[in-house]
């Protein structure tokens, strides 16, 4: 997880306020290799330009990681000024990126021939298509459930599918069924593992629904973040006490993956 | 290795006037895997208090134009894990070890004085009188000249090493704030802490952070940093441990000049984590084109 | 036109919230080179003292991270001039005019009050007790309370037009300072002057500014001023006009949500000098995208 | 002087820290151009990034104009963050720009066959080259001298030697004679106007000169400035209370030129 400057190869937008970046990190070599392939649902902090406005570093997720090239893709929505800024750069333009940090999804526990379930809503999907390839490598079988506002800001839906089944849903039903991603879970399919990355509403959802059942499950959160490391402790996300008695955990460095069970939404 | 950048407080060496500021370093597990931390003149740890705290809810960070807005709330594992668990660990590193303390009430403080200054590898207490995100003690302690001259004598009294007490520039008359400290027997400064602010997210029309205001660091307070420690150290006689905005070996430089002795580097190390060894690297070039020997030489040459 | 961005102070109706900020703007001609001041809410001139003055020496300014010093020290014609020169040739425009009025002793502030309220196309009186470029009085009556007090009263007594009284950030405690001049009868504040600051220039080793310190004002201190007005206005009931780093839209929009019931923009001028104008046209939109019919709807929203 | 955004034409490295950058720009256009063409002595005010870090514009003063292109040619020294950003730009890139500013050097009253004398020091020299131009054009006879640090930051010598007369100094010897420009002035030769750009210490040097003899003279000055157009009293010059009562002006508008007896250095 040194910083590197990666070179940008591609930057472009794929829909509604959402881009495609990749970076190639030359910087991979066999000593630091273990530290520096992404594991899914790491993330990357980027630092907007060189000056001191903005001041903080943007945290991204990776999407996919091609490791024969080194590149290292993320899709990202603009929201503000950093995003904005980066919306803004050119192919060949350097990038400074701190990562990958944080601790990925857990898929050792994904069984052969298991079955698993990966939700997304909006830009928490990216990091799933990542997950997806790496579970399907596995042989595990996923199903994938992807919700999104609206047809024009959706994006990503033929890529899942050409990994596996892949339902959708939108809140006008400009694309798939009208509603939310949790009207495309059927009652009637069973699940070993969940894996879920969106806003807190759908994580609360998910938590209610599925808390008092068997199934073994896990979410990523977002928090600002100052450092990204877990040395400044503004990411904290409350976590059951009587899971781990300290009663927090860093969304950026204990993160920003957790078991749905343990964080209090 | 060169001994331009050494400094000294008394009878505490350190091999150079670069430490992290305390609260932006943790207690400094996470740095250390990106370095090793004997580079640095000293460590200085997070606010530790008598029992442990929880802080304050999320979130606790906010950005302005060259700063950013925490309330963290002091959040840390008590006087007894730090001693336990944090100073042991630091130890394996050759540097001198310094703890912010911080409290609710002058108890609070006197104990954890007490306590943490007995342990053998602690060189200095850092005194926090200036911490604006906690609903009791903390800045109160700082904008009171009274309460703080009472504060001071009370810590020294209790402690085995050092004292610096950390100045709140959120007053009036900081000369004012020192010399009250400093009559009270404070080894020395550190200054400054950071300035209330706060932001507004025009979504939710809610000011960003839970706790609705936040202290200001980062490059945005450099100048009111400088104009403090200059007016500070002018008129009192302790040594300055400057901070607030310090990104580069010039900006260390300035402090200098202003009248600090040593700098903490807080904010700048989220943007780079690797900041303060390329601080300490880069001073030898500042000190060669300013055609100084040692950095000791700058402390209080901008005076005028 | 639409009404929506229309707001009022006692008998004075501004077409817009949008003004320069004292001192930002000189006396209107060099910006009535770009646009037609008309376009504006208020013009707000630079410091107006009974004398002449011909201000500091040079450098009077420095740059920060995001930001800047200044150390102008009230340079201005004096109050004979202004009246008969600057206030008629700003009459062409159809606009209020709001003369801010400094001095080193009382007496002064008195007699330009009396001399400059008694104009007729001043709408406003901006007392400024909190210029922190001048070695007598400026920020000293900024930053007692009971002197604060004392100058309100009285220049409140001689003004023939509404008083502002616009207060300095450089204070432990800023609600005191609005309550001791709402008690003396200010109509209104103006908040925030700019921080107490100071650069150093490392070949020279000496400060930047010929005065040494300077006032910072820009982005850097929003987040400062956003604080003051939010913790102001929730305790005292006077209208507040905000400023400190506002660059755009959005930020006028903040200020409103802090508290503010109308706005000043001046660093930002030197930076894009049609930034008023911009920001006026933006502020439609960004009151749609929030969902609000009139921009005085959103005054004080941001309180919790 | 509405701000325009200008193409970057060039953007090269001539000497040592100085730089050449030429930007188009494409707004001029019959009504307003008695405004924004530039005449010899104005500056641009530049906007050294869409950030605020650094927060204000950089004054950078017209060295060339090609009017059939409508070209803006500057030179400039890297000294700190905001030169040195700038000297990053690329070919194609845009800059924001202020201007012209403030009033140029006078030459009405230089007449046909007069003869003129201007003196330049490091940096200072730029501004003098569009002058020269403009003065050769209306026939004066015109010496320049040109004084440098050393070889390596020497720069336009050729160009001025094409236009006429020119003789250098630098501090060093490395290039012309060695000192200072002021040892370039012969007290054979004699001159109507002389016009002066420089350091501080050689426009003093000068007015000592020359204080107490009758030619006319002008000399170009620099001080930090905010506003740029005569608004915020930053960027003060103290001037003969005898000459103008106020006893102060503005750099920025009612300079960047003075006549070298007003102002008090
Ligand atoms: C672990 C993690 C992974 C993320 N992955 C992605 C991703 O793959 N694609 C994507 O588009 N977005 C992702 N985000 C959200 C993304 O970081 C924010 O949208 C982005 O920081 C907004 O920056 P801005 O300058 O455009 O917005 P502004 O609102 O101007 O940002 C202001 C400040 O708030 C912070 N901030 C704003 N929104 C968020 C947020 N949702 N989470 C954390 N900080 C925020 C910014 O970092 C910045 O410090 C992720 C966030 C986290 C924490
Ligand atoms: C009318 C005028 C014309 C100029 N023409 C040229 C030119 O043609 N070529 C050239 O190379 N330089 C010129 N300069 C000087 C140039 O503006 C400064 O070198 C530049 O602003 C330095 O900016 P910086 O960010 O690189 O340096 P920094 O030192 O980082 O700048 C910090 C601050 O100080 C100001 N500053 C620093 N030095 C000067 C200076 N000498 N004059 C004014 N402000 C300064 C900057 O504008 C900025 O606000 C001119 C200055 C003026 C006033
Ligand atoms: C996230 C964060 C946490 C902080 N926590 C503490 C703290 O626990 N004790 C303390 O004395 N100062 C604390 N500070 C203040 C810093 O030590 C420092 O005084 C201030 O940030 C100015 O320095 P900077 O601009 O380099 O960050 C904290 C600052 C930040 C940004
Ligand atoms: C160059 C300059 C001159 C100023 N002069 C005055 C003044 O004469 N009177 C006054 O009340 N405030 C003066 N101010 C303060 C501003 O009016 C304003 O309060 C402050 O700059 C914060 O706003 P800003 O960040 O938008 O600039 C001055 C500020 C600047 C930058
Ligand atoms: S961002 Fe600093 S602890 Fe997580
Ligand atoms: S720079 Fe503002 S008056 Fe000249």
């Amino acid at each position: 997880m040194i910083p590197f400057m990666g070179s940008i190869i591609q930057n472009e937008q794929i829909a509604d306020r959402i881009y495609r970046i990749v970076i190639e990190n030359t910087t991979i070599n066999e000593k630091n290799q273990k530290q520096m392939i992404p594991k899914p649902g790491q993330f990357y902090y980027i630092r907007v330009n060189d000056t001191t406005d903005p001041l903080l570093r943007r945290p991204i997720s990776i999407q996919d990681f091609d490791g024969k090239r080194n590149h290292i893709k993320m899709l990202y929505r603009t929201e503000g000024i950093g995003t904005t800024q980066i919306s803004q750069k050119k192919i060949g333009e350097k990038l400074d990126v701190l990562g990958p940090l944080g601790n990925g999804f857990t898929i050792e526990d994904a069984e052969e021939n298991g079955s698993v379930l990966l939700l997304g809503g909006g830009i928490g999907i990216p990091p799933l298509y990542y997950l997806k390839k790496e579970l399907v490598a596995k042989k595990v079988q996923v199903t994938t459930l992807l919700g999104y506002q609206t047809l024009s800001d959706s994006f990503l839906i033929d890529e899942f599918k050409a990994l596996g089944e892949t339902r959708v849903a939108s809140m006008d039903g400009s694309i798939g069924i009208k509603g939310t991603v949790l009207q495309l879970i059927s009652e009637l399919e069973k699940w070993d593992t969940f894996y879920a990355v969106g806003p807190t509403g759908m994580l609360k959802a998910i938590q209610q629904k599925w808390g008092d059942t068997a199934i073994n499950g896990y979410v990523s959160l977002e928090e600002r973040m100052g450092c990204g490391v877990g040395a400044c402790y503004g990411c904290i996300v409350k976590v059951d006490p009587s899971i781990d008695k300290k009663g927090y955990k860093k969304v950026c460095s204990d993160g920003p993956v957790f078991s749905f069970r343990e964080v209090i939404l | 290795m060169s001994h331009r950048l050494q400094v000294k407080f008394g009878d505490i060496t350190l091999k150079n006037p670069i430490m992290p500021a305390s609260g932006c370093f943790g207690f400094g597990r996470d740095y250390a895997k990106f370095y090793d931390l004997s580079q640095l003149g000293a460590v200085v740890v997070k606010a530790t208090t008598l029992e442990e705290r929880i802080g304050n809810p999320t979130p606790r960070l906010a950005e302005t134009p060259s700063g950013m807005l925490n309330a963290i709330g002091l959040q840390n594992p008590g006087v007894e894990a730090v001693i336990n668990e944090e100073i042991p660990w630091l130890t394996q590193f050759d540097v001198p070890i310094i703890v912010n303390v911080a409290g609710s009430m002058t108890e609070d403080y006197i104990e954890v004085a007490e306590r943490i200054s007995a342990v053998k590898d602690v060189a200095m207490i850092e005194l926090n009188i200036s911490c604006p995100n906690v609903k009791q003690g903390g800045i109160a302690f700082g904008t009171d000249k009274k309460v703080a001259h009472e504060l001071t004598k009370a810590v020294k009294k209790a402690s085995q090493v050092p004292v610096y007490v950390k100045l709140s520039p959120n007053v009036t008359d900081i000369v004012e704030m020192a010399e009250a400290v400093a009559e009270a027997g404070a080894d020395g400064l550190s200054m400054i802490n950071t300035l209330l602010g706060m932001r507004f997210d025009l979504r939710t029309r809610k000011p960003i952070l839970a706790n609705q205001t936040g202290g200001l660091s980062g490059p945005a307070i450099k100048p009111v940093a400088l104009r403090m420690i200059y007016e500070v150290s002018k008129r009192v006689a302790l040594p300055i441990i400057g901070m607030g905005g310090i990104t580069t070996a010039e900006d260390v430089a300035e402090f200098f000049l202003a009248g600090a002795s040593a700098v903490a580097v807080g904010t700048a190390n989220f943007v780079d984590p690797y900041v303060m060894p390329k601080i300490i690297q880069d001073l030898e070039r500042v000190l060669d084109e300013m055609g100084v020997k040692s950095i000791t030489e700058l402390t209080g040459k901008g005076w005028s």
